[in-house]
């Protein structure tokens, strides 16, 4: 449990245009421990879908370099799994075959994959939506078919960027508890990027809040024991202070 | 139907099928200044490719006068009977069969019967269905009794020389039917030789023939009748000049297919200068021996009268 | 607008969504297809008579010939096997020419758009070849491939090749890099992507491009005919061009569009569907 | 990749983005254009260089002729003034027939892409008349047109237009509907959904359908001059042609390349400006 | 302020595809007051998104009409502003030219609507980023543009389906501070989809929760006092006992 798994070193990415870069992101360095639950929190326009981008192997990293089980990542793995921020649904696919597809390109057998993809298309919610193309979903319905995608590909590390940001409550609180039961059991490296301090507190081990292009503003352990119930947890003077704590180092992000 | 004539007066538009050498006589006048000796202007002169086309510019009144062979003016006067034939350029039919140099065939002694059958059973590449070069091939076979359209392969090449020198000299096709000067081209270039040559005499049913002319209809001839004149005293002068001196012609000619072989050019003096008739009215007889070789050959079903569609 | 019906019937259960059986009049189904066969027919009428009245009195048919004669002229044809003798000969050289244009073209497409260097490199060479008319070559056609079906293909073959190849290379350029990354993500290969995203991506540039390529296989194929044969339509125009027979011409050119218009409806149904999952339009 | 850079200079102030000066060297600037245009250069002297070699070993130049010929004619043409003179008359059909009918055949694919049940109805008909080979057609567009520029013009122009067309109502048909609605939410009307969505967003279609059309404008206008010519580069072809001179036909084909490149480069130029908001392939 | 502005009747909407048809929304019918704050409560797929482009004249309703001050509603219409859920901003213009739009089709002078977009860009925090395109721009900026863009059109009626969803506490507190000063100043009808439930409460005078096919389980007035704090909120009973009544209403959708 406390080998490093993912690293980076002065991770720098800006994006060029002519004669001028916006840097995205700045001289990060950030180690990520093998079974960890690290949850990403700060403002709009952070670096935070920069970095995920980077780890993810998506795209190359203007200085620096990131490493995955000690060996510099050059281009996407299969054992990374990666939840983007926007939608990549295959339009011209249904519910089932999307869900299907990292089975597909993995070369498993066409029964076997149905089975999984019902399994997991159930687990979302959408049983009953097998066969609509995502312009035939809802915005939480398109985000869910892509988490089942996600889990469909059954990756070690899961790279999660707003996975459940529209959905709602109810769903969003089965869909964490089903999270937290496949790490738990699962054993899996997760890095979880959110907007609400209250689901980062919830879900993680280890909390990271990012500042001005992905300065670390905050890097810390989070105790609370487990298993974590949100409506006992918000009275939890242990949690308030966490929540005060993320909160102003979020607002000083702000300056 | 027609449209009548849109050119000023003092002009005329002149639509040829193609530059051969049956049209040489326009390009002599119109170097020599005859023309402007004769107080007529030359507009627009295109190439029109077939005799379809010529038909359908002087209907559309862009051209005045169609220059092509007199099987134009036949097909022109099924449809329009005010066709005239205006000139006569060429009184010799001047399609050759031109044979692969490979081919085996009898030596140029022999009769035209016999050579005609050393055709059965070829491929032949002529311009295209309905034309002239057809219309020699299945003339030869009719005199011996065998069907071309049977008996041997015609194939359709269109009119370019590259086209038919080409398929003659990659043994594409055994043997062209096919106007001058491609045949002068084709042994200049080694890819074959004139094997029938009715200009040269080897055919003497057709000797004399009526076949490169100037033709037109009396709905554009009326408004143009001066510039006609004109045109007809210029082609006498220009024909004269091709019967006057031999390096003259031979220089003229030159600068007319100034892109072709020499050698092509030097065989082609003599010959031209034994086809081109002494004057552009049409005669009787060339007439005459031309309808009988259209109507033989299949190649029109009807042919006016002399009279009918001689202009004069 | 079909959303509009009568009964509404619950079909699904308590897990999955709300469906309700919306059943069709045959006009609801059928009516858009039908409206659309009545208005075709009605235009083609309205062209057959005005042309069949401006032959009579306006126009001179010599050029233009009139719907009766070209009738006749099929007619005549059907019966003494003309007609299907020549289109038969030009139909395999369309098929065999559109089919060896379109695969290879949209290989050619796929692979180069995608080798983004190389196809800036080739671009100008591609796009002055595109350019040389196929007649002017017509010689070299001859001396190369001879005057054979090859030859016929051959020309149908390389004007479909450019129109395929172009579409397909725009197509596939314009493809979502997030739909690719997905796949990379998925640990797709090359393969993965171009068969799993770029394809499905580009259909419409593709399709579009074998829609403006079909009419080039007919006429690839009847300049090849009127180049260099004695066989098929377009000798068969050449014949009758030849012999001022217009309606002859007009009816092969008939044949012709019904050949186009047959391609067409292949090239619709494929379009049909691969892009099911698209909107209708309304 | 030029994100990688040396020395960085924060540039921007406190409330916007972080933006750093990031210095290009020359080759960093140009170096991509370069190697492209080196790697042409390299390919056409290679193809040239294996023309000649070949011309003079292996391959019968009566059919193909070769590079050192054709250079003669040119020079040839150049000095007397035949290239200018037919070249500009020719240049002039082209331009006139690729605008009119690009401008036309964007417009009708505007229109009826958006009048579903008229394009349905239309569909076969355009493909059957886009399928008539136009040589056929060549007696009807001189008693209709003439033998004048017009006519070559227009045949130039009713290729042009069917191609661009079909690209531009294929990419019209594929627009999102989500930014149409976004402007009809704006209380745009159908022009401005034309002109603020549909056009940006078809433009790949609608370059795509001029790149196509550009060899079709010039195929048209020799097409035009071949049926009926005494001046161009048609008639240049047809006179080389006639006379055997195969280098005079190359010659010509040449030319008609370099003007194809020549407007091919005019639309990359379009497409660079209104796709400047791509991301670059890399 | 009790006229009615907003009218729905008996609205159905369902999907057909052959013979069969999914329904999104039935027989919903519901009065908007001129000048209220209404916020939209419901599960993930249960017709709120389908219910905003109906009332946006977007799309037509399968059965039922919907009414716009009195006239049934049979198109778009420019005062009703509409902040779709998924991102409809033109790809091929800049930040700046996006938020422009509704003025450049209302013929607006071009000095004018540069103007009001750099003022509204910089009410979203995104001063600077006026020459960047929709590609270069983080999921929350993005987010932020369309808001600007639709405030640039100077609706009198918002529909806005979770504009805030996907930005972070700090900005989503500024945004919705803006959002309800502008309303009590200018008497703006808002009709706001939300997933969060504090987020219903901390704006509007009165929530709705829809449940299955867009059945109302609960419709009710706000009633807690003005201007409402959500720090000091948390702790207010009113609150609590309104928010467990929503969590109620939501979880019985849920069966
Ligand atoms: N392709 C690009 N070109 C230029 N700038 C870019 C590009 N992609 C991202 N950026 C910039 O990089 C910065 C960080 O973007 P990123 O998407 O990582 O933010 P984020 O933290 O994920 O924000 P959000 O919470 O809104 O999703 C932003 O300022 C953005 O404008
Ligand atoms: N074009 C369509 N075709 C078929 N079904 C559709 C279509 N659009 C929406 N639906 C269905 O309608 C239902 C309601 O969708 P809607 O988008 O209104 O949900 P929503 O309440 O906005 O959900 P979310 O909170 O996830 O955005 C869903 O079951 C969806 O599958
Ligand atoms: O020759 C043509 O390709 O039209
Ligand atoms: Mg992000
Ligand atoms: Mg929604």
């Amino acid at each position: 449990m406390t080998a490093t798994l993912l690293q980076t070193r002065e991770l720098t990415k800006q994006f060029a245009k002519n004669d001028v870069a916006t840097v995205a992101l700045r001289d990060f360095t950030l180690s990520i421990e093998e079974g960890s639950f690290v949850t990403v929190l700060g403002r709009s326009g952070c670096g935070k879908s920069t970095l995920l981008n980077l780890l993810a192997g998506l795209t190359q990293p203007s200085k620096g370099e990131v490493r995955y089980r000690d060996r510099v990542l050059t281009g996407p793995d299969t054992e990374i799994g990666y939840l983007t921020q926007s939608d990549t649904l295959m339009p011209w696919r249904d519910v089932l075959r999307n869900v299907e597809m990292p089975l597909e390109i993995r070369g498993t057998p066409a029964r076997e994959r149905r089975a999984v993809a019902t399994e997991l298309i159930g687990r979302v919610g959408l049983t009953g939506f097998e066969h609509h193309y995502p312009r035939e979903l809802s915005g939480g319905m398109r985000r869910r078919t892509s988490l089942a995608r996600l889990l469909a590909g059954n990756p070690s590390t899961l790279l999660m960027d707003e996975p459940f940001g529209a959905l709602d409550a109810q769903l969003r609180a089965e869909l964490q508890a089903d999270l937290l039961r496949l790490w738990h059991e699962g054993g899996q490296t997760v890095v979880f990027v959110t907007h609400d301090i209250e689901e980062a507190l919830l879900l993680g081990d280890r909390v990271v809040v990012l500042g001005k292009i992905g300065a670390i503003l905050l890097d810390r352990p989070i105790e609370l024991a487990r298993p974590r119930n949100a409506d006992t947890l918000r009275v939890d003077p242990e949690f308030v202070a966490l929540h005060t704590e993320l909160a102003a180092a979020l607002q000083e992000g702000a300056r | 139907a027609s449209r009548g004539s849109s050119t000023p007066t003092g002009t005329l538009n002149i639509g040829q099928i193609s530059n051969s050498v049956a049209f040489f006589p326009l390009f002599i006048a119109e170097q020599r200044g005859i023309f402007a000796e004769e107080g007529v202007k030359l507009g627009d002169r295109p190439r029109l490719g077939t005799g379809a086309k010529v038909a359908a510019a002087l209907k559309s009144g862009s051209i005045d006068l169609g220059a092509g062979v007199v099987t134009d003016a036949f097909n022109l006067a099924e449809s329009d009977d005010g066709t005239r034939i205006v000139s006569s350029l060429v009184s010799e039919y001047y399609v050759d069969i031109i044979v692969a140099t490979s081919l085996d065939v009898p030596g140029d002694g022999a009769s035209v019967e016999d050579k005609a059958a050393a055709l059965v059973g070829k491929k032949i590449g002529i311009t295209g269905p309905g034309s002239g070069t057809e219309a020699l091939v299945k003339y030869l076979f009719g005199r011996i009794g065998k069907d071309a359209a049977v008996d041997a392969t015609l194939v359709n090449l269109g009119a370019a020389a590259t086209s038919a020198v080409g398929a003659l000299k990659s043994g594409r096709v055994d043997a062209l039917a096919f106007f001058q000067p491609i045949g002068q081209q084709a042994e200049a270039v080694g890819a074959g030789r004139i094997f029938i040559s009715p200009a040269r005499g080897d055919v003497p049913s057709m000797r004399g023939a009526l076949h490169g002319v100037m033709f037109s209809t009396t709905a554009l001839l009326d408004k143009k009748k001066d510039e006609v004149a004109a045109f007809q005293r210029a082609m006498g002068k220009a024909l004269e000049v091709i019967h006057g001196d031999e390096a003259e012609v031979r220089q003229l000619l030159g600068q007319y297919l100034d892109k072709s072989d020499p050698a092509a050019v030097d065989a082609l003096v003599p010959i031209l200068r034994s086809e081109v008739p002494s004057t552009p009215d049409v005669q009787r007889d060339a007439y005459e021996t031309a309808k009988r070789f259209h109507l033989d050959s299949g190649l029109v079903t009807n042919a006016p009268d002399y009279s009918a569609v001689i202009l004069g | 607008m079909t959303e509009a019906s009568g009964v509404i019937t619950e079909t699904a259960g308590n897990g999955g969504p709300v469906r309700v059986a919306v059943p069709r009049t045959w006009w609801q189904r059928h009516g858009t297809t039908t409206t659309v066969w009545v208005l075709r027919l009605a235009l083609i009428a309205f062209v057959l008579v005005l042309w069949e009245i401006a032959g009579e009195r306006w126009i001179d048919i010599t050029f233009t010939s009139k719907p009766t004669d070209i009738v006749t002229r099929l007619v005549e044809w059907a019966a003494d096997g003309t007609l299907w003798l020549h289109s038969w000969i030009t139909v395999q050289e369309i098929v065999y020419g559109f089919l060896l244009g379109a695969v290879t073209g949209a290989l050619a497409g796929f692979v180069l758009a995608s080798l983004n260097l190389l196809y800036r490199v080739l671009d100008p060479f591609i796009m002055a070849l595109y350019s040389i008319p196929k007649v002017a070559l017509a010689p070299l056609f001859i001396v190369w491939f001879g005057i054979g079906m090859h030859m016929k293909v051959l020309l149908a073959a390389a004007t479909v090749f450019f129109l395929v190849f172009l579409n397909t290379a725009a197509g596939v350029r314009d493809v979502d890099r997030g739909l690719v990354d997905a796949v990379r993500l998925m640990g797709g290969n090359r393969w993965d992507i171009a068969r799993k995203v770029v394809l499905p991506a580009s259909m419409t540039g593709v399709l579009t491009g074998l829609k403006v390529a079909i009419p080039y296989a007919l006429i690839g194929a009847v300049i090849g005919e009127l180049v260099a044969s004695n066989r098929g339509l377009g000798y068969l125009i050449n014949d009758a061009a030849a012999q001022f027979d217009t309606a002859g011409v007009f009816a092969t050119l008939v044949v012709l569009s019904v050949i186009a218009a047959v391609l067409n409806v292949f090239v619709g149904l494929i379009d049909k569907r691969v892009n099911k999952w698209k909107p209708i339009n309304d």
